[in-house]
């Protein structure tokens, strides 16, 4: 975006905002946080083929749209703006870009264009144990419990992975695993042999969590897999996120914005006590902060020829910096927003009736997802160090 | 009731002690112990000899229910808005409403709710726009109240409404008993995000308060509500009736189903507060506590839960020596927030992706999502940390008070547009 | 002056370039060179005709200023408070005033100082208490006023003083120019906690000032300051100038003596700003960066930092695409004083008890101790945060605006009581 | 105290009060803080002989008054609020405790008489290169590069000591170094041969500090001597300072409620507005809560026969949990009043001229001095946890 979005791209925002205001109000939130699959499969098909939201950022000869990371953010804030429901992040954020980097052309061609085009969903399966996304995995040394045996017929999948987003709802798992060498990526029909797939309840029921076990399945390699694509990965998934969330806690702000305008209290609003107004002031200026480095990460990703790992021009530390940047900066402003929001709205803001805790419940969930502020901020300073490392060396 | 009054204390609870074991009987009707508690005069012995008591000290009173507690004998019923409504009737009640309601106060048959807060008027309580009309020998009366705890058992509400919107705020209302069940007020239950359901709303259609119902006199009613909050904030140690439930005996059973009741709303309380006591558990089980900077905010949250204990501690100590209270009593509150606040994130970093889950398989029964979805609650309920910092700065510090938009004629002040409708 | 003018831009710059070429000399005295520039009109060429400019648009004259600066010549004399003085008068002053004062503030002949800021009215300047009273055809001038940049070499002051105190409080003002060089007029430096002295307090004691340097007209100097504000927003960018210094010739001797002047009071505003540009460096040395709490406080700067400059180039973006100014263009200010305060204590941690020195054994000769003294001034100088959440929640939120206490005749505003006194 | 003061000891905070009222105005600071030895020596005699307050919590039969650590807690509140100068701190705080802990009887008899009476003044010599008061030097198993070396007529001390306070107006100096065994305590005259005492510009004028070098000094070694009694000292001094802090910031406070009171902008007075109130209002809570806990850290000394580090019913985890609770906690009130002080007074409180900086300056030192708040919350809590482990072992 070079610090201004262009007008297709506003265009393409507008036309996204217009879609998921009419598709993804609260009482549509409501209606499928209830429900065990959590989305509206016809809202998703219109957003996929009608929109294209599903390939904005995925090459043309698959059934993309040819643009790029800048374009998929903006379909991430949006979608954070009305806590949409639906495995985009899963499947057109995760495993899309999954598919993209760790697989070869003819994997690319046989898999990604039903994800583009929506006929398919797929996820993406990293964690295991507590779910945490550690500096473990977040470096290229991770090791993980889950393995992948090579056989004639290709590999058998075997292990858990704990928390994986839209488990429930993928046709396609893309998992990571161990093999023979180092760990890959591996594709699994989630309707094959041995996958056992558990819902678990969380507090976020906007977004759906599930463990998911494999016993001897039948898995097929990501034949470019190389660790290093794990980072770039939560790079990119983070970006996303990071946009997701601003865009959430802008409508809380909006929220509370409107609330204590219209909320009298001793005769006046109580938008027009100080203490309310210097606390929305200070909350629009964290939030235009995290959606700056939120825009700064996805341009960063945008720049850095991010589909190809080979490529020696790109800074992945850069992409890495800016990426947990805005992960951690996004995370921070998301709750202080849902809090205040609550706050600001008083007793009613505790209700279940009153929308807040939907996003609430949604920024809590992002906090820990894809790892804590604190896990950001220093994954942040080693990749901003290594740069440093890396001119002077240069130099 | 008629006779001698012993002279000290010690004598008090002796003679008590040796009244309890001619009339205690464990496999007693809870009702019938209660009534003749009540007649005897031991059950409330600070009220008046003329209603139920003695006309003994507050003192005196707690040494006779400390006697009653080492006997193991049940004494009257005390949970719920019941003594909200004892106090402010002994105070503001005429002697046919004391006559009335204080003896079945006293033995539970009569369950009570207060009906003050409003959509539209939470922190700005005096600005109640449920209105009581005089119509003949009954107001009539329309409007909403909310945050009404256990509403849904009550048989009598206590109620603010206005009855003059040419006063001003304060002046314009006046404070009612309330009939619950009756054609014209409907209670519904409020959901919290927490999922539990510890308010109800109240909906009053043409609902009707007999005249004599009044409590003091029309306009006087924000006074008589005063003396309600006061005795709310005496907030009541609900441990040592909990502990009695445990104990054998027909009388007890009856007991227990009776504190259900005033215990439901509460169960997600020590939850709200922040489980600071969860904490170091959990980070050993979690390994949290080996990391450096989970350490730190583990730090942060020790200190301030512990110097707030302190703190408090400090102002009960100056309260016990007879010296004014220091600013450090009135601090409990924004403190709780703090704590609260604080072990919400601690506990989230501690817990990580665990923290999410509510399910049978989630950590300790989903305890760290209740945790988190509860907590949002502290610094609001019982007065918003605004309006507690506003009564720290003004009534401790001595700041100015704010600016008044609110004077002169009710019917001119601006409110919400929903309560406007109600002043036509 | 009377040439006449080329159509295009680029037909002006390089008449520019030619007329440079014949007039130029390094060695030239700087005054007479700046004369010459200002009767040329090319110094100040989107000035009007009549007033040593050349009628050309503002766009036209900073192309003009970069021939300049190409061509390694001295432009007309711009720091300080001179070309706000211009600004004002050319926008206020009458014929008189624009022909008497417009081409010494040119040369650089005289300096100016602000007179607007007194000791009671900070954030509140239109509540300024110093009284100009009107006497035959002088206006005689008691009271004080603080924050003078520069007063101790100003020749001249623009002044704000109240001429009425029976109007509103921006009404009862009017704008002067007053010569410092008076008995009336004392000018004392002001220290600083960080021990530099960057303003000083003007005292008048029956200054006086000749009717005719009464700007616009009495009661209408807030109109006029309102002017000189909004050109004091525009920050002049001294790094050009600065450079320009190091080439040699007379005149360039001549140039660096004026710019130390001007330069003097802001040599410690990097450390103000934080200096997070030596963090990473400090973390470094003093092995900081390999702690892993200090390191979070390190990243939230960073994060900071970062995410204010994005947030910068988006609003400078924005404006250049000819967009409406969004949020992003207002939060800069309250940004910088985060930035400060994290940083401060970010160097704290990192330096430890050296953080403290200042002697010649320091770390980097005091700067860290430096940066620990001079933050504080950032939230507070150019408009304290609080003005800035005001001007933040009322003018980019759309939040009503505070309550005012301040109208009605300025003699029944409450006000200091130190400030009272002029009143009478 | 138990969570409140004894008449006594209330009656005696006030005559230290009232005494530091007459004699430790800001004049009197600026005057002294100015001066190299940065106190009045006639003031000091007069705290030390007529009102006892340096021997206030020494034994009767060495001068004192018999008191404890409560009532030395309270003159360093006191001289907190009026940020009095002198070496009250270094002297009577530091060094008399360390004597009183590591020496022996007869050293007891012979050195500390005129350390309580005022007469000599004495200081502690610990930390080395940065300054830093890290885990190492809060630990037993910390190693100092300062030798004493034993000889025949007792040891010669080698070695620097970095930001030793008031060890230029010092005549005796108790120094931390390694010997044959492992460290111990020494005295050393400050007049002694190879003693080169250099003074440090600090931004705190107010509390003197200087570089100590030792080449070859003769030095005395404390009898009692052992290792775990620096971790006894800092938990002493960190109280001490505690109190001190939370009584500057009182100040602080105090002088933000006057002035925002007085000062009047857009005609009415600072304080009423909301922003400014509740600024106040959390101030003071986060004060009162540090007031707890340094007197709580205080209290705790006191009932933990702190005099003997032998006393087996001594709970030495609780003593430095709470003393390092209290010095975090008053560290960063005591910062955070004087940032919000500076801040409510407006350009004014930039200025020399107003009295601000002077405890600004007091509350930046004191906050490295003794270690970062984030050290102590770290040493707070390893106290912590080994309580929880004694529990759990006797449980």
């Amino acid at each position: 975006m070079a610090f201004i979005f262009t007008e297709d791209q506003e265009q393409f925002r507008d036309s996204v905002s217009r879609f998921l205001k009419d598709k993804s109000s609260t009482v549509d939130v409501r209606r499928l946080m209830a429900t065990a699959q959590g989305f509206d499969s016809m809202v998703w098909q219109q957003l996929s083929q009608q929109l294209g939201m599903t390939g904005v950022h995925m090459p043309e000869e698959l059934g993309g749209a040819g643009f790029g990371p800048v374009e998929m953010a903006i379909v991430c804030e949006e979608m954070g703006k009305s806590l949409y429901c639906g495995p985009y992040f899963a499947s057109a954020v995760c495993a899309a870009n999954a598919l993209r980097i760790a697989g070869d052309e003819l994997q690319q061609e046989t898999l990604l264009p039903e994800i583009i085009s929506g006929e398919k969903i797929a996820c993406l399966a990293v964690t295991e144990d507590r779910g945490i996304w550690t500096d473990e995995v977040f470096s290229t040394a991770a090791t993980f419990s889950s393995t992948a045996t090579r056989t004639d017929n290709g590999h058998l999948l075997n292990g858990r992975k704990r928390f994986v987003v839209d488990a429930c709802n993928a046709d396609t798992l893309i998992v990571v695993a161990n093999d023979d060498q180092d760990f890959g990526f591996f594709v699994v029909d989630a309707a094959a042999q041995g996958v056992s797939i558990t819902a678990l309840d969380s507090m976020d029921p906007t977004r759906k969590l599930a463990d998911v076990e494999f016993t001897d399945s039948p898995a097929q390699r990501l034949n470019n897999s190389k660790p290093e694509q794990l980072r770039l990965l939560v790079d990119i998934a983070s970006t996303a996120l990071a946009n997701e969330m601003v865009g959430g806690a802008q409508t809380l702000l909006d929220s509370a914005l409107s609330y204590t305008q219209l909320r009298f209290q001793f005769g006046r609003s109580i938008a027009s006590f100080q203490a309310i107004k210097h606390r929305l002031a200070d909350l629009l200026l964290e939030l235009e902060l995290a959606k700056s480095a939120a825009y700064q990460a996805a341009q960063t990703l945008a720049d850095n020829a991010l589909w190809s790992t080979n490529d020696q021009t790109a800074d992945i530390d850069k992409v890495t910096e800016h990426a947990s940047l805005a992960k951690a900066a996004a995370s921070e402003v998301y709750l202080h927003a849902a809090l205040e929001c609550i706050q600001m709205h008083g007793g009613i803001g505790f209700t279940w009736e009153n929308d807040t805790h939907l996003w609430f419940k949604r920024a809590k969930s992002s906090e820990v997802f894809l790892g804590s502020p604190a896990e950001h901020r220093e994954r942040m300073l080693t990749a901003l160090c290594a740069q440093s490392t890396d001119l002077r060396n240069s130099a | 009731m008629q006779s001698q009054q012993p002279q000290s204390t010690q004598e008090i609870t002796q003679h008590v002690h040796q009244w309890l074991s001619e009339n205690w009987d464990a496999e007693a009707d809870l009702v019938q112990w209660r009534t003749l508690l009540a007649e005897s005069g031991w059950g409330a012995a600070h009220w008046p000899e003329d209603y139920f008591g003695r006309g003994l000290s507050v003192e005196v009173s707690a040494a006779i229910e400390d006697v009653f507690a080492d006997f193991g004998a049940v004494g009257t019923a005390q949970t719920g808005v019941r003594m909200l409504a004892a106090a402010t009737l002994l105070e503001h009640g005429n002697h046919e409403q004391k006559r009335q309601y204080l003896r079945r106060i006293l033995t539970g048959e009569d369950h009570w709710c207060q009906l003050f807060s409003e959509p539209g008027s939470g922190s700005d309580l005096a600005g109640a726009t449920t209105r009581a009309d005089l119509d003949g020998d009954e107001y009539i009366i329309n409007g909403q109240k909310v945050w009404n705890t256990s509403a849904h058992h009550a048989h009598y509400g206590l109620l603010i409404a206005r009855t003059d919107w040419d006063e001003a705020k304060h002046k314009g209302l006046s404070y009612f008993i309330l009939d619950m069940h009756q054609p014209g007020v409907e209670v519904r239950q409020l959901s919290q995000m927490n999922g539990h359901a510890s308010f109800n709303e109240v909906f009053f259609t043409d609902a009707r308060i007999p005249r004599e119902n009044l409590i003091s006199t029309a306009g006087n009613g924000w006074q008589v509500a005063m003396t309600t909050l006061a005795h709310e904030r005496r907030s009541f140690d609900r441990s040592r009736e909990n502990k009695r439930v445990k104990q054998k005996g027909r009388i007890f059973v009856e007991l227990k189903k009776e504190l259900d009741i005033s215990n439901e709303p509460y169960t997600w309380y020590p939850q709200r507060a922040g489980r600071v006591d969860l904490v170091m558990q959990r980070a050993e089980e979690t390994g949290a506590i080996n990391d450096p900077v989970q350490r730190q905010e583990i730090a942060r949250l020790h200190i301030l839960s512990e110097s707030a204990k302190w703190t408090a501690q400090r102002a009960k100590a100056a309260q016990k020596a007879g010296k004014p209270q220091g600013p450090e009593g009135s601090l409990g509150k924004l403190a709780a927030s703090e704590i609260a606040r604080l072990a919400a994130r601690v506990h989230t970093n501690i817990s990580a992706n665990d923290a999410l889950l509510t399910g049978p398989t989630s950590v300790h029964d989903g305890v760290v999502a209740e945790i988190l979805v509860s907590v949002p609650a502290v610094s609001i309920a019982g007065g918003t940390d605004e309006i507690q910092r506003n009564i720290v700065a003004e009534r401790v510090l001595g700041l100015p008070k704010e600016p008044r938009f609110d004077e002169g004629p009710f019917r001119n002040v601006q409110r919400n547009s929903a309560a406007k409708d109600t002043s036509k």
